[in-house]
């Protein structure tokens, strides 16, 4: 039931993953014990750093949606506007690139 | 020329696919549709047919020895009613475009984009 | 605009290809193999006593088809039904 | 045994019967409506296993509709079967199992979550016919009959995904698919006509024993593999799929989704069993692999910058069904030599079905959840959600699961499909390799961002009265997520016992052959 | 659209309209013996009430039918289709024709009747009563939405976002 499932390269088996898993976990404990322990409760360590400035209200500094990757998507721009255009939405399109795609795979295939 | 019928049948299926591409209209869309989707019962027939062949129900045409391949029309009769259910339903998605949209054009209905 | 030329050049490549597809099934009037139909036309009145071929293929041979289109009729009449219910007051 | 032999008859004929009688058993009430349509997805369910158990022991299943014998494939002196013959192996099977565990938690999902909306009872009715296309998709070997019940599965999806059909955004999703699957419905009827017209045979193993790769059989499948791969959504015909997705309501889509994988299975099963080693060149298989990574890389890059919920995710099932048609494809390049073959052909072959049942569960779970969000807070914008972990915490814990595993994090049963991919793509081209991966890593980024910006970050005002979603609903969600622990805990006994056998089957076209028609090829 | 037409043509249509179901009967009961079947006779039936549509306007149509007789039609037709088939399994298979004669029995049978082709003539007529009953409803349906229901009273349904 746990044996190994062979991938041609690899293989794959929970059992060793698991073991895996928890020799890193035990390093990363024990690693993190090794660390300062001055950190206390209810002191100004708790607070958030905002750069000096007064911190805004919490729902306000959620980052929303369609603002996360926005470096990402700023640096791909050329790419995302030419792939935003391709789904413009225009019925004609939809049917229009399968018959495109049809009729390509139908004249590389009779060559 | 012997295989005129074929060529209609393709004829057809072209007709209706260029009407889908370059109407605007919804409803000459849905007629494009449905003369695609007659082009392929058509086809089914066309294929069914021998020379000289009769109706293949036994005791109508008298005796013959060729009848037209029974099958094609079996199909056919299945292709039809399928092809009538759905432009009952396209022509009736059609009219709640229309009321939701206020427009037959099928270019302004665009919302889902991007 | 440019799109939609593109389209339409496809669709008749797509055409050309077709009706040279076509013409390669088999000449018109004469089918090649003829096997199925001729069991069809030969066994419809022995076994099963129906005069009319086409009957006993759609309700017989193939009838499990036919169910699917009763199916398919009976669901397109669900969906308009559903498209023009009375919704809730 | 003596019933047993009926199963395949009986797969379809109960969720036709179900969605007949629906109507009339809703005259009973609504809790009787609701009792119905559970027990007959949970006979289903049954029946599948059984099914399953079946063909384990008893090979392929073969069954002859309105024989008379269920196996009497050949009539006398012929040598061609005549009649509609349901053919199931392995590779069916198993699939039809996992369709009938998507339905049944969308059944249950379903029960209240459309508690404010009207005509429920046509809802029910659509849902089974939808379920009695997909098996019948699965199950059929009857070209025709394939037709028939892709319309059965195309008309009842039009009627559900406009269920919401005060949303103008709803029927226009439901018309344009319909218009594109109109016209690919169309082509493959012409295609089923130029096979009958070629060899005058429509059953599927019969027109494999015959066939020869002239010009109009090629026509043929090229109608078939395009008409099909827009039906699961490969890349250039894919932009129905997040319409259709986003809106239609979430206890359908997990339907969608095993359909969109049924219509793959057909895909499957002309490309392996009906042309298979006919096929003459490279071009299937490098088409095939083409749209799977043009599929696999514009689907995920278009989801990532998505911020409707559920739109996103339709993105991500364009991604997904890349990964298979790559894996089919690779299969199919190394079919003809068997030193290929046992290389990495049929790592690839079990990898790609692995990851359609993979694929169904996990995407499914995240469709579910997707409906859960929008049960509880109204919206589907994921700009207007903040901190609902704390609020469902079930909810939450299902999602982490569904998307680790769709992003092929380790212990999960996406990371086994993907890996198997990878490593039998990489013998081809390490190209195709890369793009997976890079797919891969996209597809955690943009869960990430559902994950931070739903259920983390501080809570909403607007949300402080959020419960967790109804016992029905969890119970509709905890069924997929069982499914997933189950896969990802076993994945070994898994692929040994049931991807295995099916990946033999499906490219071992003298089987499926020999099945109906005795004898190989 | 709800305007009737002119007295002649309705006077036409009244007269007419009952011929149709009479052909189309006609047609679903001879479906084993000549070209046609449910199908088309339901289809020849289904249009009876195209016609009264067209000829009467919608008001009286709509007060003069019960679409109830019509829904019986469509379930009793599905019903007795899938249940034929199903009554094959113990038989033999789904859709196994139970009832069939074959054809040198059946010409002994010196009834003098047209020789029973089983299963087939039984679902030729549950496919005619069923498509008869379902275009029906669909046209009413149909006519119903398109023409006189305008939703303007019924709460608004559009699922997510308002």
């Amino acid at each position: 039931m746990f044996g190994s499932l062979f991938t041609g390269f690899g293989y794959w088996d929970f059992g060793s993953w698991l073991l895996f898993f928890i020799l890193a976990g035990a390093m990363t404990t024990w690693l993190r014990s090794q660390g300062r322990q001055d950190y206390k409760k209810g002191t100004e360590q708790d607070q958030i750093y905002f750069s000096g400035n007064e911190l805004p209200d919490s729902e306000e500094i959620t980052v929303p949606a369609s603002s996360s990757y926005w470096g990402f998507r700023k640096a791909l721009k050329p790419y995302y506007d030419k792939l935003v255009a391709f789904h413009s939405g225009q019925t004609v399109t939809y049917v229009g690139w399968f018959l495109v795609t049809t009729a390509l795979l139908m004249v590389l295939i009779i060559l | 020329m012997a295989n005129l019928p074929f060529v209609v049948v393709g004829l057809l299926f072209l007709m209706g696919l260029i009407a889908i591409i370059a109407e605007n209209n919804l409803f000459k869309i849905a007629i494009g549709v449905g003369v695609m989707e007659s082009a392929a019962n058509m086809f089914l027939v066309v294929l069914g047919y021998r020379l000289k062949g009769d109706i293949p129900v036994k005791f109508l045409p008298g005796p013959v020895d060729v009848y037209v391949l029974p099958t094609p029309q079996a199909l056919t009769l299945t292709a039809i009613v399928i092809a009538l259910a759905t432009s009952a339903l396209m022509l009736s998605l059609i009219v709640m475009l229309y009321r939701h949209y206020g427009t037959l054009d099928v270019r302004e209905i665009r919302r889902l984009r991007g | 605009m440019k799109l939609k030329a593109l389209f339409i050049a496809a669709t008749l490549v797509l055409g050309g290809i077709l009706l040279s597809g076509l013409d390669a099934v088999h000449p018109f009037g004469v089918p090649g193999d003829v096997a199925m139909d001729e069991y069809f036309l030969d066994h419809a009145m022995e076994e099963r006593s129906s005069e009319n071929v086409v009957t006993s293929i759609v309700f017989d041979y193939r009838g499990f088809d036919t169910l699917g289109e009763s199916a398919v009729l009976f669901t397109a009449l669900c969906s308009v039904v559903m498209l023009f219910r009375k919704g809730r007051k | 045994m003596s019933w047993s032999v009926h199963l395949p008859a009986l797969m379809l004929a109960v969720p036709l019967f179900g969605a007949f009688s629906t109507p009339i058993v809703a005259l009973g009430g609504r809790r009787a409506r609701m009792i119905w349509s559970v027990l007959i997805s949970s006979v289903l369910l049954v029946l599948s296993f059984c099914l399953l158990q079946y063909v384990a022991t008893e090979g392929t299943a073969v069954y002859v509709m309105g024989g008379k014998a269920w196996n009497l494939t050949l009539p006398s002196g012929m040598a061609y079967p005549v009649r509609i013959i349901l053919e199931v192996d392995s590779f069916n099977s198993f699939i039809a199992v996992i369709g009938c565990f998507a339905s049944l938690a969308g059944v249950l999902f379903g029960l209240r979550f459309l508690d404010r909306f009207s005509g429920k009872i046509w809802y029910s009715a659509l849902y089974f016919l939808l379920t009695a296309g997909m098996l019948g998709l699965i199950l059929t070997g009857d070209l025709f009959n394939f037709f028939v019940f892709l319309e059965i599965a195309s008309v009842s999806s039009f009627g559900l995904i406009a269920y919401w059909r005060d949303r103008p955004e709803s029927i226009e999703a439901s018309f344009k698919y319909m218009l594109v699957s109109q016209i690919a419905a169309m082509m493959v009827l012409l295609a089923i006509g130029f096979l009958y017209g070629r060899y005058n045979l429509l059953n599927m193993a019969a027109v494999g024993k015959v066939i020869q790769f002239g010009l109009a059989e090629k026509v043929a499948l090229v109608f078939m593999i395009t008409a099909l791969a827009m039906k699961c959504g490969a890349f250039p015909m894919h932009m129905w799929m997040p319409d259709a997705y986003a809106e239609a309501p979430a206890s359908v889509t997990v339907l969608l989704v095993v359909v969109s994988q049924a219509s793959l299975v057909g895909l499957c099963r002309i490309v392996f069993s009906v042309f298979g080693s006919a096929i003459v060149g490279d071009v299937v298989p490098w088409a095939l692999i083409t749209l799977g990574m043009m599929s696999m890389f514009f689907g995920v890059s278009m989801a990532v910058v998505q911020h409707e919920v559920k739109r996103l995710m339709g993105y991500h099932s364009v991604s997904q069904v890349g990964y298979m048609l790559m894996a089919f494809g690779v299969g199919l390049l190394a079919m003809g030599d068997p030193r290929q073959m046992a290389d990495f052909g049929m790592t690839s072959m079990k990898g790609g079905i692995f990851h359609m049942v993979n694929y169904v569960t996990y995407k499914g779970l995240l469709f579910l959840v997707a409906g859960a969000l929008y049960y509880v807070t109204g919206t589907r914008d994921l700009d207007k959600m903040g901190g609902l972990a704390k609020r469902m915490p079930f909810t939450t814990f299902m999602f982490v699961i569904a998307a680790a595993a769709i992003s092929g994090i380790p212990p999960f049963n996406g990371f086994v499909s993907k890996l198997l991919i990878y490593e039998s793509s990489f013998a081809v081209h390490p190209a195709l390799s890369v793009v997976a991966l890079v797919t891969s890593i996209l597809t955690l980024a943009s869960f990430v961002k559902v994950f931070q910006t739903a259920f983390l970050g501080p809570e909403k005002k607007e949300f402080s009265k959020v419960k967790e979603v109804p016992a029905s609903m969890v119970l509709g969600m905890a069924v997929l997520t069982v499914v997933i622990l189950g896969l990802s805990l076993f994945p070994t006994w898994v692929v040994s016992h049931l991807v295995e056998p099916a990946a033999t089957a499906l490219v071992d076209k003298g089987a499926y052959i020999g099945a109906v028609l005795g004898g190989g090829i | 659209m709800r305007k009737p037409l002119s007295l002649v043509a309705r006077t036409v249509c009244d007269l007419f309209a009952w011929f149709l179901i009479i052909f189309g009967v006609y047609v679903i009961i001879h479906g084993d013996v000549t070209p046609g079947g449910g199908f088309q006779g339901g289809a020849i039936v289904g249009s009876f009430m195209a016609l009264l549509l067209v000829a009467h306007g919608g008001d009286r149509v709509l007060e003069w039918v019960k679409a109830s007789i019509y829904w019986i039609m469509l379930f009793v037709g599905l019903m007795m289709f899938i249940g034929f088939g199903l009554r094959g399994i113990p038989e033999g298979a789904f859709f196994y024709n139970f009832l069939a004669v074959p054809h040198d029995v059946a010409k002994t049978m010196a009834h003098g009747l047209i020789p029973f082709s089983g299963t087939i003539g039984v679902m030729d007529i549950a496919v005619g009563i069923e498509v008869a009953g379902g275009l029906t409803v669909i046209i009413l349906s149909m006519f119903r939405g398109i023409v006189l229901h305008d939703f303007a009273d019924s709460r608004k349904e559009t699922g997510h976002d308002g």
